[in-house]
């Protein structure tokens, strides 16, 4: 196993770091916690990730791509979560565009490579994950199917262009793609403006042809939905441990700028104990996140375990830096001036959307068969 | 060892109850016009305190003249426990009726008791607390504002420059409580004396600090002091002696600073409780189980805290000495706080969302309030000021349990 | 609530920590480790417990005893556990006669009071204390009980003169008086030999008249059971919390003593911080279990959940309390040679016995009603 | 990036495999006679030693002469692995082959290479290693055995006295690897030499530490050293580089240390999830979720540790740096010691029995073994020993972090 970047991985994350130290600054994201400057500042950052290619980066190039993989998405997934970067970047590409590829489709992947179409996918509902809670129906009419339902905390929820939606139908869960049009979203009022949230209402939506990407029924149903839901959980995961190393960068710089009695307090042992356990979350969270990205890339038997150890440890990470970085940044970190904040939030964001550390180490002891199996997962 | 009080300080609280009952502030009118600032008293909050003072129950330990009506420790544990139980603060001026006024009180003149701490006891005026600086958080003695006398000590003129920083409630107070450096050539801790500067002397300007949540309601603030001239008189106490009031004054009700924290945990613990059956009912059991364990694991900490604070009260109440009570800052705030992650955890994403708990007025604006996730953050306040977390750590470790310095 | 003691309650504290510093120095408990001296030693401390009338502290003056109550008790089991004391106090005054007495009787008693009866109380199975999992079978014959059944981890179970046994009949379970020449008990090969276990077989026991201390369907005995098992527990739990008390102070001396790199360890900033932490846990741990034992001495309705919170909060204490007591005594503490493994293994035992903490968190999430209540319980 | 390795190493280990299913030594004979120190070899072991010499599998990565067949470092790792995977030990004096010998061929003479690292390649000898004493354990650089030349550096004798303490293996090794300060007057990490002092030399005095667990089979020693004498020719390398040589030794396989400690780790992981299902079964539901959620924790931890050494030992094959790699000692120690504790609290009262797991030979003595509870106190070794875990977090603040020193 070797988890190290190959030198070309290297090179991508060195000139996406370039690129974003100046097309997303601090300040493009304090506007966007402010609202002060309409969405400007997140638009053109959009369209510098456009120019880029990185949509379509890992598509194929017979869509429009760039032809590289899950990896080098998980490269750019770092590099946006480090400087918590707004737009539509995860929900498209991390979201979007593995439920169309896990159902075997292309549907609108060359508009996502071309930069003219975005997504996300609403899979949560009343805040939960667990495909097994879905409530929202999906029933046949004629050739097509009916959604009925509501989900919750969908990235880009009131902004993508497309939804993946899933949705239960007799036979067991589908998915499905829903023009925004058709749906009613309402923006929920959020920690964290950069990955905006909405719930999303489906009254009587009718969808047919290439829009159905998954029946209920399907034999292949269940292990689409949990490829699709694996590879947004990873990336999370790793866009969160990203945010939580910035958020370490910080503290640990802090600490040694910072003198109180005289000498740093980054030269108390005590502080010292704390950054050092802070590093050892944040190379544990990121080594696993790697790990599963790798299981998502090589298509690995370990994959659905290795999900579920690499989120619930981003998670353990964003809940130790939350604290311990805003705690020893002292009074500082608690003021909105500082852009600390942006980061603090971000990561319990991260460690919250698609399911939190307790949750997916349920999910693991399941996994390894340690509690029974519950009934009416997908 | 007893798990009651003796029947006569029930009696006490039985009154104590009645009265409130019928004289409390309403739920409505509290909510209409909540405190933004712990230097802020609404209407309702000044009439409630000035209602106290007449009762004598504003401050009970104090003799009635100030507020009280002598009573013993534990009748004054047993108004605060109820008051936190009926949901009606004491004060919103935390500093000005915990620290500024019993200072005044111990350390002034009968012009300054008169002047200052007689309007913080009735409810006209509030008091903020100029300590921290820039460059003196942790470390209060290295503290460099600057107070020069120009005259004689009885009618002449301080003048201060410098800044603070953290000050809670100067963006709304009448008067701070000034520690500033008089004396640079004595050593550091000797050299640091009390101003009383009222809020709006030329030369004060103060600048709030939005915080990390609820930031339309700021409380903290920088105070930048330029040539700000008050009468010798204001000096507090002797020249020099600041620190060593500090230690004094930030002593003052060390027994009972405790009980509001508690009461604070033991209401989040309640509220986490009743919402726990809604959250956890969406849950497979090996989540809920996992879920039913964080909030168990407060309750615990919750229950050891009361149980501490209370062990100590009795300690201290029988004059004996009570480390449990150099624990309880840093225990009950770090409960406070994991009370507040472990609501937002269970309650998952949905504490994601944020500004649909209005401030209902019941709690000091220094308290977490809010959504969960609100309250974690905003619970910082409490791990970070008046001594971090980690300094009390050295307290209990160099002054209770003996280890050397390092 | 008062959770100080008494001036009776510290001259009880006192006499009793100036009795145990002569009559059990660590020489003797160092004798029960290495079985070098046979049992004298054991032997002369119980002689000495017994001439002060501590088997009868807590009994009424009608059976002989003292007349004190439940926290009189409290502070011997304490200054008993703080020396890792060898004897049959714990299982006799703990078990045994909460047991008899929670069912009314007064069986031995005077026995017990007089120092010439020594018991214990026989729960387990399979190491699990919970009272549901009792697979002991108590079947009618004649007038009379039989027991059948193999009991685990019973504390002086190859020694006490009378066990009571929990098991099951038809109608659910009762309580038994069984003296030890009726039973088969295997002394467990265990790490901590001041608290020696057994396992006890009961093959075709039968038991009648007042050694019938609770009939299967009694209405009363599953409150019977409950007292008599909650106060066994907060007693282990005080008992554990007082070893791990003498951990600490033993950690905080050594850590003031022992220098490193030019000055005592006890001035580095980690070291002093993981000091308090420990003086926390262990204050924490010791107001819990007074507590609870209140609610026992007052029969308060708070007893259950005050108990599974204090012996929860006494394992995590011992579980903290044994790794850094060990890990900041360093090389020295890992010896045998040293006195400190005596207390390691005391309060690791004491955090097992009875029900760990995740046993007792368990059982205060059912009693706060968070998880569902489970079927089978007493 | 990707989960497996070049074809051309998975060749190797499949040679590797073979040869090992040929040639291992018996579990009935590892069992029947294990080590019972780390400077104890059974015969078998000796056998076994000299077997993967002449086979050049020992230290792979080494020329054919001293062991090795010029592996790379992904060869050398999968031979580590297949060792592990197979429960055979690499070697029982862990010090001898992984320090000793390194750091004789490193800096000894052809001599010392010849009669003292070639005998324990060969598994003819064992070594120990002296550097605690009872004022220097954390601080190796205080050290106070002292060593005096008599003679000249051609000829003469250097004249030893003073005391080791935890030295591993000291009750069986044929000689120790001893730190001594030659210098008195030199600066404290300027002052230490290293000599090779056989053990069976007059005045060298062996007093083993029975342990916490397993009294009956120490590990640990006292070694007294009372005017031993060895010849000027037992100075490894130059005088007063002893200090910067034990960095230097310690530093050997650095890139490779981590592998046993996460194989083992993973084998007491597997244990615990094969008894799982048997000792979960007794309990109620929450007890159960709670349990296993002990199990998935330490689970975690492990894949974890798996990773992280992966992931520094990619970055050092590359001659990058790896600051994972400071971080593995303590990390790895501290899960190793967790998933007993796990193993311990899962079985419950159960784990109080002691004396049932016999020593099968297919561990080093000093990892931990036993019951749950006796390889949770065994397991203080290594959170202890070589840099304790504290220790390791200053290392990491202070050489990956960069903080200042305190």
């Amino acid at each position: 196993m070797d988890l190290e970047f190959t030198e070309l991985q290297q090179e991508l994350r060195d000139t996406a770091r370039g690129v974003l130290a100046s097309a997303c600054p601090p300040s493009l994201v304090r506007g966007v916690f402010e609202a002060t400057a309409g969405s400007e500042g997140a638009d053109a950052l959009w369209a510098t990730v456009c120019g880029l290619d990185w949509p379509g980066l890992g598509l194929p190039e017979e869509h429009g791509g760039l032809g590289l993989g899950v990896v080098e998405v998980g490269v750019l997934v770092e590099e946006l979560g480090r400087v918590t970067a707004p737009g539509p970047y995860l929900a498209t590409v991390t979201q979007f565009v593995p439920a169309v590829r896990a159902a075997g489709s292309s549907f609108r992947l060359a508009d996502v490579a071309a930069g003219t179409c975005t997504g996300t996918l609403a899979v949560a509902e009343h805040g939960r994950w667990a495909p097994g809670v879905a409530a929202t129906r999906a029933d046949r009419v004629g050739d097509g199917w009916r959604l009925r339902g509501t989900k919750s905390h969908v990235v880009d929820g009131a902004t993508a262009d497309e939804l993946v939606v899933v949705a239960r139908g007799d036979a067991g869960p589908g998915l499905f793609v829903v023009p925004a049009a058709e749906v009613v979203a309402t923006p929920v009022e959020s920690l964290d403006p950069t990955v905006p949230l909405a719930t999303v209402e489906l009254a009587d939506v009718e969808v047919h042809g290439e829009r159905v990407l998954v029946e209920p029924g399907d034999p292949a149903s269940a292990s689409a939905i949990g490829r699709a839901l694996d590879e947004a959980t990873v990336m999370m995961a790793l866009s969160t441990v990203a945010t939580c190393r910035s958020i370490f960068e910080a503290t640990l710089a802090y600490a040694k700028d910072r003198h109180q009695f005289g000498r740093p307090i980054g030269s108390f042992q005590a502080v010292k104990h704390r950054l050092a356990d802070c590093f050892l979350a944040v190379e544990r969270a990121g080594a696993l996140a790697w790990f599963a990205v790798l299981t998502v890339a090589e298509d690995d038997d370990r994959r659905p375990l290795a999900v579920a150890m690499a989120k619930s440890a981003a998670g353990d990470c964003a809940q130790l830096l939350s604290r311990d970085g805003l705690q020893l940044h002292g009074g500082i970190g608690f003021t909105w001036e500082h852009d600390l904040h942006f980061s603090l939030k971000r990561a319990v964001t991260g460690d919250l959307l698609l399911g939190g550390a307790a949750f997916h180490r349920a999910r693991a002891a399941e996994l390894m068969g340690l509690v029974p199996g519950h009934e009416g997962a997908a | 060892m007893r798990l009651r009080f003796d029947p006569s300080v029930e009696t006490v609280r039985d009154e104590f109850r009645d009265w409130l009952g019928a004289n409390r502030p309403a739920p409505a009118e509290m909510a209409a016009d909540p405190a933004l600032s712990t230097g802020h008293a609404p209407d309702w909050m000044r009439r409630w305190t000035r209602r106290m003072f007449d009762a004598g129950w504003l401050v009970p330990g104090w003799p009635p003249e100030l507020g009280g009506r002598n009573a013993g420790p534990v009748e004054t544990f047993v108004v605060l426990e109820e008051l936190a139980r009926a949901r009606v603060p004491r004060t919103s001026n935390v500093q000005g009726l915990g620290i500024v006024a019993p200072s005044i009180v111990d350390y002034g003149t009968p012009e300054q008791v008169r002047d200052h701490a007689m309007p913080i006891l009735r409810g006209e005026a509030t008091a903020c607390l100029g300590m921290s600086e820039p460059g003196a958080g942790s470390d209060l003695a290295s503290l460099s504002t600057r107070a020069v006398l120009e005259g004689d000590p009885g009618s002449g003129e301080w003048v201060i420059d410098g800044q603070k920083v953290w000050t809670s409630g100067a963006n709304y107070a009448d008067f701070c409580f000034l520690f500033c450096r008089t004396e640079p050539d004595a050593p550091k801790h000797r050299g640091i004396s009390i101003l009383l500067v009222p809020m709006d002397t030329p030369g004060v300007t103060v600048r709030p600090l939005p915080e990390i949540v609820h930031p339309g309601e700021p409380d903290l603030n920088e105070v930048f002091l330029d040539s700000v001239r008050v009468p010798a008189a204001n000096l507090v106490g002797r020249r020099g002696d600041g620190w060593a009031m500090a230690n004094g004054s930030l002593a003052h009700e060390r027994g009972m600073v405790w009980v509001n924290a508690v009461m604070g945990l033991e209401e989040a613990l309640e509220q986490l409780v009743a919402q726990a059956p809604a959250l956890l009912a969406g849950m497979e059991p090996a989540e809920r189980a996992l879920a039913a364990d964080e909030i168990v694991r407060i309750a615990v900490d919750t229950q050891a805290a009361r149980c501490l604070g209370q062990r100590g009260f009795a300690k201290l109440a029988r004059g004996g000495s009570a480390p449990e009570q150099a624990l309880m800052k840093w225990y009950a705030s770090d409960c406070r706080q994991q009370v507040a992650r472990v609501g937002a955890d269970v309650l998952g994403a949905g504490s994601l969302e944020s500004g649909g708990v209005p401030n209902d007025g019941h709690l000091a604006v220094d308290e977490p309030r809010g959504t969960w996730m609100e309250q974690y953050f905003h619970s910082f306040a409490n791990t970070i000021s008046a001594g971090t977390s980690e300094i009390q750590r050295n307290i209990v470790a160099e002054k209770v349990l003996g280890l050397p310095r390092g």
